[in-house]
């Protein structure tokens, strides 16, 4: 275990953004973590990174309790490097800004040269290296950050949203290098990200936060929705004014009327339409994604709002779904969460 | 009218600190409505107010200085108002040997042959003006320290002369009389100071200063103040009837009573002049 | 008018002719200045990004304290100074008083609170990721402390340049501890203000008009230092 | 047309970022502006939105010339608003910073307070009210910053990245909004995003910038590549080490050696695998989306890199493409635009 | 040392028996250190502003030359506004030498370039974008400023700050152009120099105590201003 958290809370002010009963993280995987705005990603990152102590709670970094000593600290964060969601350039040349950590490390000039050569290189970068840094473009200025955390080999890797604002070509190029560390240096990696499609690309583990909290469900299909009740009295939720789906007396917790609603994807049943009349949260929709994903099959379908489901690939390849095809998603009260 | 009786007086800045106008101005309040304002500063300074007209009415002892500014025009006349005396102080050990001598100039022959350490106030002030006719006096060779200005398109001299030894047994520190008096007290030096500041850092202080009195009593070391009212006729807007009954009020019967039984610690430290 | 037209003339004649007293009083000015400026910079700046980078209780308070000794008047600490290394002083033995190191140790005091305060104000705006980067890059404090110096240094600049103004331009220490003593510590100012006393108006605006073209020159060199920092 | 740009070229010291000879945007339409990182989107952007004056070049707003004199400037910036890429916030509450716009507009205060609601509402921030704007999370400062533009009620909206750091949830409801004022208030928008496929559901129009140029190409399936010759002695590009694709010699401009590659998705051939011989650039690969976009069906295959191509809804539907299914891809030379 | 505790019993003392003079020394000496604090921030800080957002050729010269301007000694500023305002000065019948007014604007030159240059070194590190914002959110030139000060306004107030403490600790223009006149314009500093001139250092000591714990009530007041503006 490279992290195991234990209890963890940190509140700002009166208002709890963690809280963690038990995390674990494993050794030289790729761990993605995901969560609405607000979640507490990058809270989680940035006490991993040891750049802030958290309120309540343990953490054990290699098997060893931190010890929140400014002093004891240093040593460790030589270790772990952060990438911040948007990161900052020291107002020196991207050059520089590559030699800190290096220098700090006390690397030899010549071996400082050509790693940072080599890491500019890796972000496409390196025709920038004597260009002032705090004029570099969004994208430009994160993947400088980037090369400037590679620089350091660490061993472990924190970054907050890497690619949020790289272009696609880079985008690309930036998953391949963190696979290639952690594959080649062995380095641990812990990213956040919104696109769950390069969170299934890359991770071999996905972390979901909601409201500071772990949950266990995946990170899609997730709606804002008013409650209210159907003329026939049933409760019912209403997503963007578009869908209609009937809930469970039991699920209406609180009077709340507006709410997050969660779609499991896995419990969403599709067939190919036929003439039976549509029954309740039964919706027609066009398919218009279609994704392999971690051995399943992943569709997006335009139900008004654009719904996604998985399914097994056996039964895509035995029904024969289609791009642009009109289908019928049944879900059922079961794969609907209120949160 | 009565509650305007205001004048503006500029005098040397040993004149406030001795006390006397606390006492002197009430009075004149109570006798005539006039209300002095007092504006100390180096002499120099003050008699540079009276040239450019700032004040009503002068009060400074620098008693050459004070005829060519008549003579310039700048002032009316002078009224003969009081002296006091200068005396010299050193440390008790007396290491140029001059205690009880009341002649100052064989006393300043001996801090050059000593090179007794002496501090010169070197502000061109009264006290420093006197210093440097007693130097001349003693017949020693003097060096003259000159610096070209401009003034008005011409160029103007000002020149001070000191004994050799600058810098080394004679400092010159351009500084106020308290501050040269505890100058001297710090480097164990002698110097030369008017009664009254030394009456205040010898018995007025918790902690007085060391210096004693080595040599008083010359003639020469008379310090004489005089009273001038600023021309009318070079500054139009002064009060020149006021500032003239302050000054007549100062040599009159009432106001040189004041002065004579003015008393510091003790101590009488200013002597009439106007009685005949 | 007449006056500083007249002193502007007399103050190149001073140049000019650049007697030897002029060059002792602007040497020593100089020498007095720079001293006090530098001992303030080395001990106020790691005061300021001590109190700055601290969480303590009463922070707050602490640099109240620092903003009221901006208000510390020259007699106050010349007075206070005085109580120390006058020969009855504890510091008496030591020999110090109206000594050039006086002025500075004096002057060094003076400004301590303006270079802390400063620095304070100047760091209290650099935006935390700053810190927070070097951190992670695994700088330590010192390092740490050096990357925010570095964003910080216009600000650091300003506070150590207007420090060295309010040095050479202060009477009331050089005066006091100093003593205006003819050929060792008689600087620019306390030469002023003998001149002033005088009531030789034209000379003392003549040795302004002295010191403020040093202070420019001093403040050219800043100028060159800062803007070859900020080109790197 | 609200813009009409001509002869535009921005530079910032000896480098231009930016030339356009001529440039028309239509009213009240959505624009999605594209290009890799430092092509000059966000510079584009300062200049459109009129913060910024370009080096050279004349722009028309409304038909009539921009005066760049700054007092003229003003009432015009009143109807253009723009969100800045890392949008800041300013230093108090979230309230007050909506507030400022609406002040300036001297809009009475009953009126602005149900403005800032409602468009808190609008983008789910509406219970951070009264917290303080410079704690937010990355992605909430962005959507606080979205609402107090919105607030504004503009004639044009520039967003930069407005999607970048927010969660699935709020993309969705973004964009959403992004199409809604544009037609319901007839607003025009002007937006960048590396994210294509949010750009063709959203935009009417879509501006590709390459190095401050304009460019006809879509934007995808841009890749570094390197130059070199194969055993016999034909020009070849290397793709990632993975895909080797040979070139025309006309094509090798310069002897530059890394080199950007541009594969037209449009000009790639797909077919099913069968025993003929595998032929010059072709490559075998597996489908790993399918995606309909515009009336077309674009399919991403993993041929060692990922490689997307455009194909007819037709051809799709008779040949019956599947995700997880092995294929072959070839690459006409007309297909490779070196950049 | 004996002096310090004297001097603080003696503060008290003065304090407590609060005599008429020291209330009219502490009135004048507020009245007019606030009045040239409150004239030299509505001038330096926009002058300030106006030379950190506009951009002319010469911009760093004109930065240099305010950073001199640090440097002016009191004297000279007594003595130029002096040769102004002395009667035989072009605003000679406007008789304002040796009053409060004389003060206040002496005082006022010496910290308008402490408050420009503070308020220049400030804003120089505040975020472009908040300007950039500012703007496209449809603010003119003073509601942009306004934002921007806002964001500054730590730095702003540090230098109002210390530009207070320079003018009520100053002795040299108070002196000159005040006279030290008793009742009208003697203010606690030319009263802590004369008594000093009278030898009554404890005195003088005491009304510095005093000084600085009027200072500190500004600096608590200034303290508790920017906490309020800080939590809204
Ligand atoms: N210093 C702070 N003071 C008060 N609240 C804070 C502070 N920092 C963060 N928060 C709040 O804590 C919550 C979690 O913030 P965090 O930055 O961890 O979110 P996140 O998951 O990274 O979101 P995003 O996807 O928007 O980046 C947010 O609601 C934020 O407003
Ligand atoms: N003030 C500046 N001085 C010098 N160069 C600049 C400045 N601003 C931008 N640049 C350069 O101009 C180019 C275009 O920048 P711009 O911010 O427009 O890119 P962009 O298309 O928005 O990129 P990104 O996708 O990374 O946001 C970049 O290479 C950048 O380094
Ligand atoms: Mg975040
Ligand atoms: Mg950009």
């Amino acid at each position: 275990m490279i992290y195991t958290v234990s209890d963890l809370i940190k509140k700002y002010g009166p208002r709890t953004v963690l809280d963690i009963p038990y995390l674990e993280v494993e050794k030289e995987q790729i761990y993605a973590l995901l969560g609405a705005n607000g979640a507490g990603k990058t809270t989680l990152l940035n006490i991993l990174g040891l750049l802030e102590a958290p309120t309540a709670g343990r953490i054990h970094y290699c098997s060893r309790p931190v010890n929140y000593a400014e002093s004891a600290l240093q040593s460790l964060r030589k270790e772990v490097v952060l990438v911040d969601q948007h990161p900052i350039l020291f107002t020196t040349t991207v050059f520089k800004n590559l030699e800190f950590g290096l220098k700090i490390r006390k690397i030899n000039k010549k071996e400082r040269y050509r790693i940072i050569d080599e890491s500019l290189d890796l972000v496409g970068m390196r025709e920038f290296s004597s260009a002032p840094a705090q004029y570099l473009s969004g994208g430009e200025t994160q993947r400088v950050a980037i090369a400037r955390a590679l620089a350091l080999s660490p061993k472990v890797f924190l970054c907050d949203e890497p690619t949020s604002s790289v272009d696609v070509e880079n985008q690309n190029i930036i998953i391949t290098i963190l696979r290639r560390i952690n594959e080649a240096k062995k380095i641990s990696v812990l990213f956040t990200t919104h696109d769950r499609s390069q969170a299934a690309r890359l991770a071999h583990h996905t972390i979901v936060l909601n409201q500071g909290r772990l949950v266990p469900t995946l990170y899609e299909n997730i709606f804002r929705g008013v409650l209210q009740t159907d003329p026939s009295g049933q409760p019912q939720c209403v997503i963007q004014d578009k869908m209609h789906l009937s809930i469970g007396e039991d699920q209406v917790i609180d009077k709340r009327k507006a709410v997050s609603v969660f779609i499991d994807p896995e419990k969403i049943a599709v067939r190919k339409p036929s003439e039976d009349p549509a029954v309740a949260n039964e919706l027609q929709g066009r398919v218009v994604q279609i994704i392999e994903e971690n051995g399943k099959v992943r569709m997006v379908v335009d139900a008004g709002v654009w719904v996604a489901l998985l399914i097994s690939k056996k039964r895509y390849q035995k029904i024969v779904f289609m791009v642009g095809e009109t289908i019928v998603l049944s879900i059922p009260p079961e794969a609907i969460h209120l949160m | 009218w009565a509650r305007y009786k205001i004048i503006k007086m500029s005098t040397t800045t040993s004149t406030q600190a001795s006390g006397l106008l606390d006492v002197l101005l009430p009075e004149l309040e109570k006798d005539t409505g006039i209300t002095v304002k007092v504006i100390a500063k180096g002499t120099g300074a003050a008699i540079r107010d009276g040239m450019d007209g700032n004040v009503d009415v002068m009060l400074v002892h620098a008693r050459e200085r004070e005829m060519k500014f008549i003579k310039q025009g700048y002032g009316t006349n002078r009224y003969a108002v009081m002296h006091n005396d200068f005396i010299i102080v050193g440390p008790p050990a007396d290491p140029a040997g001059i205690k009880g001598n009341s002649d100052v100039i064989a006393a300043f022959k001996k801090f050059a042959s000593n090179r007794a350490r002496f501090v010169s106030r070197g502000d061109d002030s009264g006290t420093h003006t006197k210093e440097q006719s007693i130097w001349k006096k003693t017949g020693l060779t003097v060096k003259t320290n000159t610096t070209m200005i401009e003034k008005k398109g011409k160029k103007r001299e000002i020149t001070f002369i000191h004994p050799h030894g600058l810098g080394n047994w004679y400092l010159s520190i351009g500084q106020g009389m308290g501050k040269t008096l505890t100058f001297a007290d710090e480097k164990l030096a002698y110097t030369l100071v008017d009664r009254g500041t030394y009456i205040k850092y010898k018995f007025g202080r918790e902690v007085p200063v060391d210096l004693e009195i080595m040599c008083q009593g010359d003639p020469f070391l008379a310090n004489p103040y005089g009273v001038i009212p600023i021309n009318p006729q070079k500054h139009p807007h002064v009060q020149y009837e006021l500032a003239k009954e302050f000054a007549e009020w100062l040599v009159s019967e009432r106001g040189q009573t004041i002065i004579a039984n003015y008393r510091l610690l003790g101590k009488q430290l200013f002597y009439p002049d106007a009685q005949k | 008018m007449n006056l500083l037209i007249d002193s502007f003339i007399s103050a190149i004649r001073l140049v000019v002719s650049m007697d030897a007293e002029l060059d002792a009083i602007v040497g020593v000015s100089l020498k007095v200045s720079c001293t006090s400026t530098v001992l303030a910079g080395l001990i106020g700046v790691p005061l300021g990004f001590t109190i700055a980078f601290s969480e303590f209780v009463g922070k707050r308070m602490t640099i109240t304290v620092l903003n009221t000794l901006l208000a510390l008047p020259t007699v106050v600490i010349g007075l206070f100074v005085y109580a120390f290394i006058s020969r009855r002083g504890i510091f008496g033995p030591f020999d110090l008083l109206y000594t050039q190191r006086a002025i500075i140790i004096g002057q060094a005091i003076l400004i301590i609170p303006v270079v802390a305060a400063f620095t304070i104000a100047a760091i209290s705006r650099i935006d935390e990721r700053y810190r927070k980067t070097a951190m992670t890059l695994g700088a330590n404090r010192l390092q740490t402390a050096w990357i925010v110096f570095r964003e910080a240094r216009f600000g650091i600049v300003a506070a150590i340049v207007a420090a060295f103004g309010r040095v050479i331009s202060e009477i009331g220490i050089s005066m006091m501890l100093g003593g205006n003593i003819k050929g060792f510590t008689r600087t620019m100012t306390t030469a002023m203000a003998l001149e002033y006393d005088k009531g030789s108006f034209i000379l003392a605006v003549a040795l302004g008009i002295v010191l403020l073209g040093l202070s420019f020159g001093m403040n050219l060199l800043f100028h060159f230092f800062q803007g070859r920092v900020h080109s790197q």
